[in-house]
């Protein structure tokens, strides 16, 4: 079976950066930007997006629910 | 003489204490004075402004519509308060983050890059000394040895060993504050 | 074994497995970071959208941080006095029997000036969800000290810490209201885990199929972080929890009738 | 109308409630007034009609579960008596600052404190000048007899659920002891769910796919809408000035002097009137129903014609200032009043009328 | 005198309680006054005075503890905001029922209901006409400065035990938020229990042998007893009204237009009256400071002289009846007020005054 | 063997083994007859009598059918509001710490308007004793339905008799603050019989003992009729107390740390 | 007509009771009534008096401070209401328990042995009804026939079936009932 | 050891006729009187007196206070 591959999206502009996604993560995906957002905040991007599962860890803990997870399940070649 | 001001800007920029040694500074040489805060739910990490009056009589009014001096230090305050100066005052604000700079034509505006100074210098925490510094450049309502006993009487003994760095901060202050349009 | 996916193939509405609910509103929540009142609002939201029940659910939230959920819950809602809604809740519910109903109050809501009106709907057994969140504090008027700040933990009235000589014990309302015949399911989570998550969210879905089951009250604590309140970063404030909240009240079902 | 029947005015205010279509009654028991929880528990309304009856752990817990089942559009009031409506203030000032529609009752009894539970009128200030914090009113009817008990429950529902606002009951032990002939009309139906849904968009009722949601809330927390909320309250309340004020003037044609009593004051000057008009003094009754609103124009246009106001209540002068604010410095405005469950005689207050106005 | 400092009025008010020698406190957390429980229990007065501070679970908890230390004589208080103090109703009618000193501080807010944290001054009439049931009276002060912040705590205290009756301090949140200049009285001691033993006889400090025990209650069953007391009661208002009537004029000597305005409003008219007297617009403003007693007589006096009054509020109108009841129709006398949290600007009130009494 | 003793030599001061205390006034007790509230009066006098604390001594009475309890109890005596005498013995205790103090509740003042109250007193630890009268039912106001009343008990607001679907069960205070950190001694207790009486008045006197020792609350709650509300003879309702209450309220010590 | 009467006694002698039978007969028969207790916790084994207005036209005051006819039926209630009745007006009352019997010489006194009798009949519990006839025998302010339908009224249907004993209590107060001293 | 005497004294006035004290009694010393006292109650009193032990159970029972117990324990002969 092929690897599960998944991805997220940060709704940049509601993100508060709080950083709880970056702990609940299992494959350390997710990191802070450098930049701010309009709010003044430091979002949340993936940086290490091929570790992603989309195992919606991330969106679970996440507050202000602005994570969107995807997940591909590769048909099995 | 009545100095009446609007410091207004993000909460966590010290908007509130900036006033409070201003404030301060003015009973160290015996005149009135009065701090009125916006308070509210908004306030935690929201924006923050305070009113000050200093003035060598009795002052009526804490809450004012309009101002001899407004200190802006983020986009939001500018948009509320730039026209709330009274004619022929003075606006003095830090262009970090602003995107509209001030356009009237009829108010004395400065300028004070704190943000930025204070980054450079190290000391984050010294920023709103470095814009009140600016301040009282343009406008010597009270004397810098008067800020320093305000500050001192402002803080909390447990922070009397930030006084220097506040002093410090205060006189870049002084040093680097910018006309961008000045009335004759 | 790498294949080489592009994020674009990923990023397609077939592959979502997360989004937002359309019952969570799309005005910004109000919160601090990292505050733990919006999962604890998403998994209420998530409930209903699931079970299908908006049309019949109304909520009441009290003051508290979270006096504004009814600007972020896309259900009918009312707004109660400080510490009333398990009141509010009851005069609602005892005229509409058929609806769903939760209040959703804070610490200093429900174990301080609600502890009558939390104990007699609970002891009446008034067929509605209690969601509790516990977060130690007194979050919206800046910090202070509630019935349940641990011992020696500072807040805006207890800046040396809380004593029990002057205060008391942290009141535990929860074991408190499982001892009443009228409560079917008390249970205790947490929300700062994505298992803990979903734990939750498993408990407040049966409080409210207990409703439908006309069990009485389901009463869920949610400790949570206030990360204002208590002075520290979210994710800090999330490992003092644990190491600190948890021990004195431990997570877990009480009673499951 | 049925039959006649002989009530207290506490029951016939509980049989009234079932048969205007009420649908929910919480309270806690207190002197006067337990006989409303009681005739409720009683008569099952539940099996009558459907209604509901709670005896609450608290007179905050009543008003709140008022505010409950009220916010979703269903007829609810609740009872008490001076000191329970005291730990009230709160709920009503959310109540009136949400727009609710709702009934509240007080039996009045004698303050302040524990106090005494026989009959005062004292709680008039607490009712229509500020029991609770902010600029709310409470549009409040003063019942003089056990007919009007029964007939103010169902006109209070309607009031109130024209302009969304609680709506008072202030009454006294007397009223609310003594038995007097009483007739009750029709039983009118409960609004089912579906028609509360219908008439009522501002009510709680779940929302409907595709519809805004329903938010009930007294929380406003910008100034600027809580300004506009608050003058959107005044705006209503000068149309509650407009349109319901409520008063009776008994033998006031030729009236020389003016007794202004609500309540059973008023029935008590209704005596006195009798005993002065013997002595040939020309008195007649001027009787407020509606205490909010007051008539304030209604006894200013009297000031043409008559030469002094006697004023008389169960309390140390509370109405007086709005009869004074009426006549405005027009005609000499004096009070009377006894205190604390006593209760000033006809002929009493004939004679004050005497040395007041007359002997004087 | 102690050094001059710079306070916000709450924090003004929680240092004048310690070193008036206050014994107890107990209150609950609201905006915003919340800085008041906060300064106390951070400043840690029972290291300084042995003062008690205690963190209620309600504000019936608290005015119902206040209740308790202070029918056993000591110096005790509360504070609140709107909501919370119309909780305190109930608990604030039986402390004036029986006849216990102390002291209450509303910093109001905009009502009704939940409403907002901006400052108002819409419980006016909760506070001086009736909060609670009953007929009673609240002795009240409204501070318009920090320095009065602080001066009125110990002066209320006085009041309170002098007349054995609650004292309310009626502020709001612009003077409880606001930082002036401040300067404190040196510490006064607290009562050692001996000394209150000595000083009240009606405070139950135990039953010493051979004496007749002390029982504190708001109970008279017997009606008569009950009117008994409120005519004592009553006596004892009249006297307060004779004693403690308190108020300031700024600039009314040349007046001939009065602004009547209490607390924060007083100090935005002071605005407002450089304004008008730079237009040439004699104006001066008449401060009640004490609420109840109302400077009614003080007001009366200047109708000679005045040709129209302002009354300035933040609320829809309340203080305004006080007013008209003052001068009872020899002036014109009008309300301009801004709610639920707005301010009124100087300019604003200028215009009004102009258009109200100079421009028509 | 039948000596014969004339009255007269038996009633003799030096004989006299039982007799009114001091400490109860003479004015006559307002109870109905048979009523539980007199014997717990006395017992309460009689251990401040023995201990010979009255001196410093303030009991707190609020509404109910003792809210007369000044006129009898000669001691100094504070009337509460409704509910909220551990609140005012509170403010009076923190103040006055040297000083015994006592509150004497109904069960609708404890159980019902005062739970919060009575709940927050308890969990702070207050250093007082609480004597509470269960006699399940609103005594003073004519015989209500209170949150003690049994199930199927009639009363003037449950005149078919209770019933768990609209009021929920009758609610145990006694066995709630016994959960509570604060609470040191909690017993249950009643004045039927002598062997009662005999053990109530020494819980009582040990609850006046912890205040001397600053254990935090001592909580008594007395089982008594209400023989007018109840609508029985003195006699019959101690009867049906034994059979109803009992079984619901069993007597005993609950907590005695 | 307008007959103003005070009934009083102690609680549980059906005080209030009689006065509501009084009230329903005189509804039956189309007049005004009004019947107004004092109520208070001492009722309980206390005293207990009603006020009972039976009149052609409107009744103002509920409340009065003297009344045509007193009907007094203890010691208590005679000491408190002798003096209350009009010049002119009726005093009724059971002897038994009485003390101080009543000395007034310008109002009419009857007497009416209602406990005795009721005993002797062997119907404690209608005590208040002999004492219900014997006052319509002196002041017939309404019809007998309208008692039996008053009767009818006041009483909840579960307690009809103490109807005939009732009617026969009353019917035996009409006999008995005593002239002490009238006036003319 | 002679047998304990006992007697008690009712304050007949102040009796409210509760009856309690009669089934307290464990010698059946107490009864109610025939006659009633100013406030209307039959009163109790003692009926076997001889039997009384002044035990006190009675008084320990009766809510109002009103019985005064003595108790003579004869000198042994
Ligand atoms: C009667 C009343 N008292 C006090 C307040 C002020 N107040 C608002 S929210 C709150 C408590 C908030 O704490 P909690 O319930 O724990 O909620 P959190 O903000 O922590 O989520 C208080 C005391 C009020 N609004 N009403
Ligand atoms: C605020 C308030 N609500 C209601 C009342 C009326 N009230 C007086 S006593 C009482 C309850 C009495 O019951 P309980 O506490 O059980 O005492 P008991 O008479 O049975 O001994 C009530 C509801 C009151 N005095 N105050
Ligand atoms: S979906 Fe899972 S793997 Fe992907 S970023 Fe979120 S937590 Fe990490
Ligand atoms: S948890 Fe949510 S709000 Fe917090 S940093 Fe991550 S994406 Fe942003
Ligand atoms: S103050 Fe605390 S509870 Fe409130 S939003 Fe912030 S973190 Fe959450
Ligand atoms: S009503 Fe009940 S509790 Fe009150 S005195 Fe009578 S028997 Fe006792
Ligand atoms: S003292 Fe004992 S034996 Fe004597 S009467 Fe009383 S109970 Fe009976
Ligand atoms: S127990 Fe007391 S009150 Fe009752 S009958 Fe016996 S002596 Fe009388
Ligand atoms: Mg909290
Ligand atoms: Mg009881």
């Amino acid at each position: 079976m092929a690897k599960v591959k998944g991805a997220i999206v940060v709704d940049i502009e509601m993100c508060k950066g709080c950083v709880l996604c970056v702990g609940a993560c299992p494959f350390d995906v997710i990191g802070m930007s450098k930049q701010v957002n309009g709010k003044g905040y430091h979002f949340a991007e993936m940086v290490k997006a091929e570790a992603c599962t989309g195992c919606t860890s991330c969106a679970l803990v996440c507050p202000d629910t602005v994570i969107t997870v995807y997940r591909l399940r590769p048909s099995k070649k | 003489m009545t100095e009446e001001i609007i410091i207004a800007g993000f909460g966590g920029q010290g908007v509130l204490s900036m006033g409070k040694i201003l404030a301060y500074s003015g009973i160290m040489q015996n005149q009135e004075v009065s701090w009125m805060p916006a308070y509210g739910p908004e306030m935690r990490g929201g924006t923050a402004n305070v009113t000050v009056i200093v003035s060598d009589g009795r002052i009526s009014s804490p809450i004012l519509t309009d101002y001899d001096t407004a200190i802006i230090l983020n986009q939001q305050s500018m948009d509320k308060f730039e026209s709330t100066v009274k004619p022929g005052g003075t606006l003095l604000y830090d262009p970090n983050g602003i995107i509209k700079h001030p356009t009237r034509t009829d108010i004395n505006i400065y300028k004070v890059e704190a943000a930025k100074e204070a980054a450079d210098m190290g000391v984050p925490r010294g920023f709103n000394m470095i814009v009140l510094g600016a301040y009282l450049k343009i406008k010597p309502i009270v004397e810098v040895a008067n800020v320093g006993k305000g500050l001192k009487k402002s803080l909390p003994e447990r922070h009397h060993h930030t006084i220097p760095m506040n002093e410090k901060a205060f006189k870049r202050g002084l040093e680097i504050v910018q006309t961008v349009s000045a009335l004759v | 074994m790498t294949e080489n996916i592009k994020l674009e193939d990923i990023i397609k509405e077939e592959n979502k497995v997360f989004g937002k609910t359309a019952f969570l509103t799309d005005n910004p929540l109000s919160y601090c970071p990292g505050c733990g009142h919006g999962t604890a609002h998403r998994l209420i939201m998530e409930v209903i959208d699931e079970m299908d029940i908006a049309e019949d659910t109304i909520g009441f939230a009290p003051v508290g941080c979270a006096v504004l959920a009814y600007d972020f819950m896309n259900v009918d809602m009312q707004q109660a006095a400080h510490g009333r809604a398990p009141a509010v809740a009851t005069g609602f519910k005892r005229v509409y029997p058929n609806k769903y109903v939760f209040t959703y109050q804070g610490d200093g809501d429900l174990a301080a000036i609600g502890t009558a009106e939390t104990i007699h709907a609970c002891n009446r057994g008034e067929n509605i969800t209690i969601i509790f969140i516990n977060n130690g504090i007194y979050g919206m008027t800046g910090g202070q000290m509630a019935p349940t700040t641990l011992i020696g933990m500072k807040s805006s009235t207890s800046p040396y810490g809380r004593t029990q000589e002057l205060a008391g014990h942290p009141l535990k309302m929860t074991e408190i209201v499982a001892t009443l015949p009228g409560t079917r399911f008390v249970a205790r989570h947490a929300v700062h885990t994505p298992s803990a998550v979903r734990k939750a969210k498993k408990a407040i879905r049966k409080s409210f199929e207990n409703q439908k089951d006309n069990k009485g009250v389901s009463f869920i604590e949610i400790v949570a972080n206030c990360n204002s309140g208590w002075k520290m970063t979210p994710v800090v404030s999330n490992e003092w929890m644990v190491e600190n909240m948890f021990p004195y009240y431990p997570l877990g079902t009480l009673k499951d009738e | 109308m049925s039959e006649i029947k002989l009530m207290k005015g506490n029951e016939a205010i509980g049989e009234a409630s079932i048969l205007c279509g009420a649908d929910a009654y919480y309270a806690y028991p207190i002197t006067p007034q337990s006989e409303i929880v009681e005739y409720l528990t009683m008569e099952q309304p539940e099996k009558r009609t459907g209604m509901v009856v709670l005896q609450a752990e608290s007179e905050i817990a009543s008003i709140n579960m008022v505010y409950g089942a009220a916010a979703g559009g269903k007829k609810a009031f609740t009872t008490s008596s001076s000191p329970g409506m005291s730990l009230m203030q709160e709920g009503l000032s959310y109540l009136a600052g949400a727009e609710i529609p709702c009934v509240v009752v007080n039996v009045v009894r004698g303050g302040p404190g524990l106090g005494t539970i026989q009959p005062s009128q004292a709680d008039y200030f607490q009712t229509v000048k500020g029991g609770g914090h902010g600029d709310y009113k409470l549009i409040t009817l003063a019942p003089a007899s056990v007919q009007e008990m029964a007939d103010f429950v169902p006109l209070a529902f309607d009031i109130a659920f024209k302009y969304l606002n609680p709506v008072m009951i202030l009454t006294d032990g007397i009223i609310g002891q003594m038995m007097e002939k009483v007739q009750f009309p029709e039983q009118q139906p409960r609004l089912t769910d579906q028609e509360i849904a219908d008439k009522y968009p501002w009510a709680t009722v779940g929302r409907k796919k595709g519809t805004e949601r329903t938010i009930v809330t007294s929380l406003r927390l910008k100034p600027e809408l809580q300004e506009n909320f608050n003058l959107k309250l005044q705006a209503k309340y000068r149309e509650v000035e407009k349109n319901e004020v409520r008063y009776e003037k008994i033998q006031c044609e030729d009236a020389e002097y003016l007794f202004v009593a609500y309540g059973s004051s008023a029935r008590i000057c209704q005596k006195a009137i009798e005993l002065a008009r013997a002595e040939g003094i020309k008195v007649g009754l001027f009787r407020p129903i509606s205490l909010y609103p007051y008539p304030y124009q209604a006894i200013d246009d009297m000031t043409n014609q008559i030469k002094g106001i006697l004023s008389i209540e169960m309390s140390a002068g509370q109405m007086i200032e709005d009869v004074r604010l009426a006549v405005n410095g027009k005609v000499k405005a004096v009070h009377y009043g006894r205190m604390g469950g006593m209760i000033a005689t006809p002929g009493e207050i004939v004679e004050v009328l005497k040395t007041k106005f007359i002997g004087a």
